[in-house]
């Protein structure tokens, strides 16, 4: 040993014990941190611990009603997929069905029933009890109840089918009370009139995209969010490949390519609002070619006798041959199938542009026939004569609560604040109303004004059902069943519902103790219509099988034979659209469409859906405005360019967007952004292009002609750098999508592919 | 070539080369400070943010997934080919006049290497599992991927640092003695350690001479391997005005030329600070002058080169990505570049200019400012316009970025001073040689005369 | 002068040693804690042993895990199946008592996790269990063990105890056994 | 064996993807433009089934979008003849894939099914492979990203959450594969067979314009549509040998 003097010794060990002690605190801390292993008390049956559970349910985030089937890990949602036994979806699911997740686990939902305190700017939410908000609710009915003044109490949902319109209309039944709005901004009600005249039934019919040769679309976005998005996606999807030798042509006429329109094979910009005329155009040309010889040929030549391809040219902007050359190959190309719809059904003309619609399809024949329009059964779904409130109903809803009529207004699911114009004064017409009561489960503009919230559960921890409306065909149910237990102190619509009659007294009218009871009363009398065999296992077995398979059907379909009454002939005509504002001082049309990613609003607080990129413009995040290349650059203005778009009802300030394929006289700007409310996802994002629509209305149905709007472009000067994800969408001649015409064989070898019998590799 | 001859002495240069290391004036801690303080506060903590933090403090995106810490990696392995050069290169063709300066050359690109193995560091986004790069035996039985260029690099920069480690080491040994011989107390401890108990024997210079000799026959090669490499980072890539063949020689060029700038800036830095006036003379800089204009003609061809072939090949992808380079978003940058490093070194065509010390330190770090913007022109031009344009996207640096960058030459600065107290800067023994030997006085007293 | 580097390693000598012996302490203090500290055999909260169960009373191990054939997680046994059997037997013992309490109150018992695997790893019981590889191999000599301890397989088949499992367990068992598609990263790695 | 034909043996598997003479499956899909409605159910599907993150509004506009599979536009002539055309770009899963040869530690390999494994925790973030992929599908985490919580409980157990400085990628649902494998291989040992595996993105196409399947079954869907006289591979000039097959877009 080195001889080494005391103090060096004592130094030495009192270092070697410092660092023995480092050496064990490094391993200490690098060790992992306790976790725990909390088995189950009682070991549940229905799912085991690393394995899936399929549930089969109905997505309720837009009006389709598409089948779906929720894959859970462990009493947790994971991840949605179409159902493939469910006729309307067939497994397959569009971005807002597969972001239902979202809605589920959403931080921004309501997790306990509230009520407001504090008035006007101080006004706040304490939490309350369900007992409590329950009572404060089910007293105030009963007492008006009693006292025989049950019409004085207003609900007000969102388009729902099944049993849950059932459960409220004879809730409002007990009170005696006719206010029950089913209120959607996107409802298309200028099309149930259209079809109520020319069918006599207001009813939608089914659209047989499948089997179609030839597809002509009035402004209706059918890919998009057009009545049932997937159903026509499929649809879509089999005419164009599906079959061997035969591939749909699909024409898409609208001012502003939407989505159809980027499928489609020919995008034919008309004037907005002359669609019908168009319409009417091609008819006349068909029964003038004397390629319609039915009965009442010489009703339909004077009917539409001023509407010659030359008159119809000049006020819809369409060039001639264009008009005839689409009349001919819509008739000569069987079976060929007109559908019109969206922003053509939202003008002043709107439902005669429909009916126009219908003709053409009557004229060719294709009504009831494979590829064409076919009528639907009744539906299977209990009998519910639903009021369908349309722009001028919520008008007159807003005036009865001024008056003072309306003590209590029960909203569920809807959110009028937002998707109705500013000219409407909803959001002053609340404030007279002593007691609103919000069903809803996120705190949207309608919610914030309620006193008291009742927060329901969403569609994935709820029961429910739903009877497709356009269905396929044959008549189509579905039975929603919860997929998870529920995240928070929430209950489902119905069971609020079961509750508030029982409190008002009418539970010997409506005994059920919650929505599942409820659902198997209501689907017993489903059970009755089937056949023996069914019958013979008992409604037990019956109501799991629907359960496991996710859909019921019958094959019972329409009626085929179809006679039209003469006086519908002699009506048929399209008036030229009128517009709110003058031309010289509001020189463009404003043209708002539904978001492919917000629907028509309610998809905003998705985190998901917020970082979607536009189908058509890549852009997320914000709002912008879509203006035609050359109109951008007569003004000017190039993409980020903030804009004053001015209407005679309200101003915006949003970027500009330079889109290839838009009238040089439309602008557009997409429905879904410009919260105020609802989640840190969604507020203060993008403007909302409703805030500035003026309150014209389409006389027949009273519905809101949301795109007739005239409006003008006036540049600020200020630029924003629009968020987006594409970089530069021209193909600079690289072939990065290549192309090919129809019948060519075009063999693999030709092109400088490597020829692929097996690619050895 | 007339040798200079020296009007001074042996005796001149030993003090004045100990004179550098032992007497450290309040400036030199003042530099120190300054240099060691901007280096942690531009350099080590934004980098500790962003390994906090994670890469996205730095300003990368989607299609530019490379910017400035590559673009600053690429620019400290050109700066290091700078001793190589000097010393190697002209060692083997004995010019007289680098032996004043090699010892620093050689220590500038040791230190710039340093710096740009920390800027791997920085670039890489889980730089904790760096040492995956390296082939030791692993109980996961993984190797590392010996067809990427990438792991080249990893082999060629460790090889490259260890070459020019003991190859500055081996020169400067029989200096460490002499330093030895006339310091004491700590310093002396460590002078001893470090000359490895050189007694400057003929065996002894005979061996070192053969030595260096041997290894600079190594290094030269080895130098320029490692920049090919680099560049075959780039190359090896199908991304359209990456994938050239000219890559290889246009780095290596880039370097040299770099790097010789590089000397020129720390050559005039050292004369002023250290008062090397009289050992680092007009010879010096007009000879590098010389190379310079050389290395600038070559480079300007290859650059003239890239934009012909990208302009004869027709393909759409190549003509966007020179149209972009030449009239894009960076195109300012190109064009400084363009002026920086071809049209500004043609001033060096007059020998006034050449021997002029200030105007040859602006035009030096001109060029290496010209040189920093090719390597960031080749990264971010690229990497934002390649074969589908939807993707398009530029990349533009943040301040994260920015702050490191100046970081990394406060830390080149940081090394340099601290080296300059260690090392002897100017080699006694080289220089010795050049100076006439003195004559020996008959009644000189013997007092050891020195080695 | 002498030029001998030996008088300046004396001057190095003292420091040189302090080195050496700071950095033999910290081996061995990261030594102590590694192998004598139970981190890797915690105390549970109920001191179930598997050397009764599994040991003396040769209760198979599939009878409390029963996920193990049918999915990735071999699953941990709910209360209700310890109440099983623990209403008749041996209800004196203290430990059963507590289980009891547990029982009563609806409450679950807070096992520590011992044996864990990273989460980007993709490890089946399943598939592990079909090709009917013993519990043992990779979990050690468990029907010896009153407390669990985290012990792995060493590549000469005796189980090392107190080392968590390392991917080089893994992949000489694959490839001894010649697992299809044994040594692809996709097959363990998420 | 000689040594000369070991060697040449070697030099022939050295310049095949991954080593392998022969694939045990081998992946591809084909997607047929000419259905493709730009709709991106696909984009939000693999989302949602790959937890892939929210990154944010200010780290898109910095330009960081994290999806697997993006849609890309492609604007063809001028109003009013305007028309545009959608490309679904994911990984395609080159068999003589760039990015395989310059990643340093080999984080992304070609495995016996075709597939381009990106193995995620093996990777140290140099981004060369972002760099040297023409199709720019590889995202890179720059940075831990969160779930709002309760969104978490969303995440799919069977994928890793990707943590700072990893790269990531489309690895047609390789969980998925392992599923059907799994299912296959309890009934006793047999092949999967077609149609049983499909990724999120062609579960839900709307349009059934994704086909995914085995290349070597040849009663597959996906052979079929791969040999249609549409196909075309995308950048096929650069001889990736991508195993996603276009359908070229039919002008009528």
């Amino acid at each position: 040993m080195p001889n080494i003097d005391r103090r060096e010794f004592l130094k030495l060990v009192g270092a070697g014990g410092v660092s023995v002690g480092a050496g064990f605190m490094l391993r200490e801390a690098n060790k992992d941190p306790r976790e725990y292993l909390i088995p189950h008390v009682l070991a549940p049956e229905d799912f085991s611990s690393g394995l899936d559970t399929f549930y089969n349910s109905v997505c309720s985030m837009c009006p389709a009603g598409c089948g779906i089937s929720v894959r859970t890990r462990e009493g947790r949602a994971k991840k949605i997929e179409g159902n493939p036994a469910h006729p309307v979806s067939q497994g397959r699911l569009c971005t807002l069905g597969q972001a239902g997740l979202q809605a589920l686990y959403n931080p921004d939902r309501l997790t306990a029933p509230m009520r407001r305190t504090g008035e006007g700017e101080s006004a706040s939410f304490e939490e309350i009890t369900w007992e409590q908000g329950l009572k404060q609710v089910g007293d105030r009915l009963d007492l008006l109840r009693a006292a025989r003044r049950g019409n004085r109490v207003a609900f007000l949902t969102q388009g729902v089918r099944g049993h849950l319109a059932q459960l409220f209309e004879s809730f409002m039944r007990q009170l005696g009370s006719p206010r029950l709005l089913h209120y959607d901004f996107d409802h298309p009600h200028t099309l149930y009139a259209a079809n109520q005249q020319f069918f006599g039934e207001s009813r939608l019919p089914y659209y047989d995209l499948a089997n179609t040769r030839l597809l002509l679309s009035f402004g209706a976005d059918y890919l998009n969010n057009w009545i049932s998005p997937v159903h026509h996606s499929l649809g879509f999807g089999e005419s164009r490949q599906g079959r061997a030798d035969v591939r749909g042509r699909f024409v898409q006429i609208e001012p502003r390519m939407s989505i159809s329109g980027a499928a489609a094979d020919e995008w034919i910009p008309a004037k907005p609002g002359t669609e019908g005329i168009l319409a009417l155009g091609l008819a006349h040309h068909i029964v003038a070619e004397g390629n319609y010889n039915g009965a009442d040929l010489g009703a339909w030549t004077n009917a539409l006798a001023d509407y010659t391809p030359d008159a119809v040219a000049e006020q819809t902007g369409v060039p001639v041959n264009s008009i005839t050359r689409l009349a001919d190959s819509f008739v000569d190309t069987t079976p060929s199938l007109a559908i019109g719809g969206g922003a053509a059904g939202n003008h002043s003309n709107g439902v005669d542009t429909l009916v126009a619609v219908n003709a053409l399809n009557y004229l060719v024949g294709n009504i009831g026939q494979e590829g064409g329009l076919v009528l639907n059964p009744e539906p299977a779904g209990p009998a519910v004569q639903q009021h369908r409130a349309s722009y001028s109903a919520m008008v007159e809803l807003a005036e009865a609560a001024r008056q003072g009529e309306i003590d209590i207004l029960i909203i569920s699911g809807t959110n009028p604040v937002f998707t109705l114009p500013p000219a409407a004064e909803f959001a002053e017409a609340l404030a007279q109303i002593p007691l609103v009561v919000s069903l809803s489960s996120f705190l949207d503009e309608t919610t914030a004004l309620a006193d008291v919230i009742l927060p329901s559960h969403t569609y994935l921890e709820s029961w429910g059902d739903d009877f497709p409306e356009p269905g396929v065909g044959f008549s189509v149910g579905a039975v929603s069943q919860p997929v998870v237990s529920p995240l928070y102190n929430t209950r489902g619509t119905g069971d609020i519902i079961l509750d508030l009659a029982r409190r008002m007294g009418s539970s010997s009218v409506m005994p059920w103790q919650n929505m599942e009871e409820f659902l198997k009363y209501g689907w017993r009398r489903i059970y009755q219509r089937g056949d023996s065999q069914t019958l013979a296992q008992g409604f037990d077995a019956f109501w799991t099988s629907v359960l496991k398979a996710g859909a019921w059907g019958e094959t019972t379909n329409g009626s085929t034979a179809f006679t039209l009454n003469p006086d519908v002939i002699a009506g048929i005509g399209v008036a030229p659209p009128e517009f709110s504002g003058s031309e010289e001082d509001y020189p463009f049309i404003l043209h708002p469409y539904l978001s492919p990613n917000f629907h028509d609003g309610r998809g905003a607080n998705l985190p998901w859906m917020q970082e979607l990129p536009d189908p058509m413009t890549s852009v997320v995040y914000g709002s912008w405005v879509e203006v035609n290349p050359v109109t951008a650059e007569e003004m000017g203005l190039s993409e980020g360019d903030l804009v004053d778009i001015q209407s005679p009802h309200g101003q915006l300030r949003v970027p500009v967007f330079v889109y290839p394929a838009i009238m040089p006289n439309v602008i557009a700007i997409p429905i879904g952004q410009g919260h105020g409310e609802y989640g840190r996802y969604a507020k203060g994002r993008g403007v909302n292009p409703i805030e500035i629509l003026s309150p014209l209305l389409e006389p027949i149905t009273g519905n809101l002609a949301s795109s007739a709007t005239r409006v003008n472009l006036t540049p600020t000067g200020g630029r924003v750098k629009l968020v987006k994800t594409g970089g530069v969408s021209r193909d600079l001649g690289r072939d990065i999508v290549q192309h090919t015409s129809l019948g060519v064989e075009v063999s693999s070898a030709a092109d400088n592919s490597i020829p692929i019998t097996e690619v050895t590799t | 070539m007339t040798t200079e001859t020296f009007k001074l002495g042996y005796n001149d240069i030993h003090d004045d080369v100990v004179r550098s290391i032992v007497k450290t004036g309040p400036k030199y801690y003042i530099a120190l400070a300054t240099a060691g303080g901007v280096t942690l506060l531009c350099f080590f903590f934004p980098w500790s943010y962003q390994l906090y933090y994670g890469i996205g403090a730095a300003g990368m995106n989607h299609p530019g997934v490379w910017g400035t810490y590559l673009a600053s990696f690429i620019f400290w392995i050109g700066l290091s080919h700078s001793g190589t050069l000097l010393s190697c290169v002209l060692h083997l063709t004995n010019s007289s006049w680098r032996k004043a300066m090699y010892r620093s050359a050689e220590a500038m690109t040791l230190f710039s290497l340093v710096v740009a193995a920390t800027y791997v560091m920085v670039h890489v986004g889980r730089p904790w599992f760096i040492h995956w790069a390296v082939p030791y035996p692993n109980q996961m039985e993984l190797w590392p991927n010996f067809r990427s260029p990438l792991l080249f690099d990893v082999m060629a920069i460790a090889t490259y640092i260890t070459g020019s480690t003991i190859f500055i080491y081996m020169g400067s040994i029989p200096d460490f003695a002499a330093v030895r011989d006339r310091t004491s107390g700590w310093r002396n401890t460590m002078y001893t350690l470090l000359s490895l108990g050189w007694r400057g024997t003929d065996k002894e210079w005979h061996r070192l001479h053969w030595a260096y000799t041997f290894l600079a026959v190594l290094i030269i090669p080895l130098a320029v391997s490692v920049h090919s490499i680099v560049s075959w980072d780039f190359a090896m890539s199908i991304v359209p005005s990456l994938h050239q063949t000219i890559f290889a020689p246009y780095f290596v060029v880039g370097a040299i030329y770099s790097g010789t700038a590089g000397i020129v800036t720390v050559m005039f830095v050292l004369r002023k600070t250290m008062g090397f006036e009289q050992y680092i003379t007009k010879l010096h800089f007009d000879n590098l002058g010389k190379l310079l204009l050389v290395l600038s003609l070559i480079w300007t061809y290859i650059n003239g080169v890239e934009l012909f072939t990208a302009w004869y090949s027709g393909t759409s992808e190549e003509y966007e990505a020179l149209g972009y380079k030449l009239f894009g978003y960076y195109a300012w940058l190109y064009w400084e570049m363009i002026l920086f490093c071809a049209v500004a070194p043609m001033l060096m065509f007059s020998t006034r200019f050449r021997t002029s010390f200030v105007p040859m330190l602006i035009l030096s770090i001109a060029i290496n400012i010209g040189m920093y913007t090719e390597r960031f022109l080749i990264v971010a031009t690229s990497l934002s316009r390649q074969y589908l344009p939807d993707a398009w996207g530029t990349y533009v640096p943040s301040p994260v970025e920015i702050s490191i960058m100046v970081g990394s030459f406060a830390l080149f600065t940081t090394l340099f001073l601290i080296f300059v107290k260690i090392f002897p800067s100017v080699s006694m023994y080289e220089v010795k040689e050049t100076m006439a030997t003195p004559k020996m006085e008959p009644a000189a007293p013997a007092a050891g005369s020195p080695a | 002068m002498n030029v001998s580097i030996v008088p300046a390693l004396k001057v190095l000598r003292p420091a040189a040693m302090l080195v050496i012996v700071i950095l033999v302490g910290l081996v061995l203090g990261y030594w102590a804690n590694a192998t004598f500290v139970p981190g890797n055999s915690p105390e549970q909260p109920i001191a179930f042993s598997h050397k009764i169960h599994a040991g003396d009373n040769e209760v198979p191990c599939l009878y409390c895990h029963t996920q193990a054939r049918r999915s990735p997680s071999a699953g941990v046994p709910a209360v209700s199946k310890c109440v099983g059997c623990h209403l008749e037997v041996a209800t004196e013992k203290p430990q059963i008592r507590l289980l009891m309490s547990y029982w009563e109150n609806r409450e679950p018992i807070p096992w520590i996790k011992v044996h864990d695997l990273p989460d980007f790893v993709h490890f089946t019981h399943k598939r592990h269990v079909l090709a009917n590889i013993e519990c043992q191999t990779c979990h050690g000599p468990v029907e010896t063990m009153d407390r669990i301890t985290v012990s792995s397989r060493a590549v000469n088949g005796s189980a090392q105890v107190g080392h968590p499992w390392k991917m080089g367990l893994c992949l000489s068992c694959h490839r001894e056994n010649e697992v299809v598609n044994g040594i692809d990263c996709l097959t363990c790695h998420k | 064996m000689s040594l000369f034909s070991r060697f040449m043996d070697g030099w022939r598997k050295y310049r095949k993807p991954g080593y392998y003479d022969e694939f045990d499956y081998h992946w591809t899909m084909t997607i047929d433009l000419d259905k493709c409605t730009g709709c991106e159910a696909c984009v939000t599907a693999c989302q949602a089934e790959n937890n892939i993150p929210v990154v944010g509004e200010d780290e898109m506009a910095k330009g960081r979008e994290m999806q697997w599979i993006r849609i890309e536009r492609y604007w063809e002539g001028e109003y009013p003849n305007a028309k545009l055309s959608f490309i679904p770009m994911m990984c395609q899963h080159c068999d003589a894939a760039p990015c395989e040869t310059v990643c340093p530690v080999g984080a992304t390999y070609h495995n016996q099914d075709g597939l381009n494994a990106q193995i995620y925790n093996r990777c140290i973030g140099t981004r060369a492979c972002a760099v040297y992929c023409p199709y720019e599908v590889r995202y890179f985490n720059y940075y831990d990203h969160e779930w709002d919580s309760p969104l978490e409980q969303q995440l799919n157990p069977d994928v890793t959450v990707r943590g700072k400085g990893v790269m990531e990628k489309c690895t047609f649902c390789i969980q998925r594969i392992r599923q059907a494998k799994d299912v296959a291989k309890d009934d006793d040992r047999r092949r999967v067979q077609d149609g049983e595996m499909q990724p999120a993105c062609v579960q839900t196409c709307p349009t059934k314009a994704l086909v995914f399947g085995d290349r070597k079954e040849h009663e597959s869907q996906v052979y079929k549509s791969m040999n249609d006289p549409r196909n075309y591979r995308v950048l096929d000039e650069l001889n990736t040998d991508s195993s996603v097959f276009y359908l070229k877009k039919v002008d009528a």
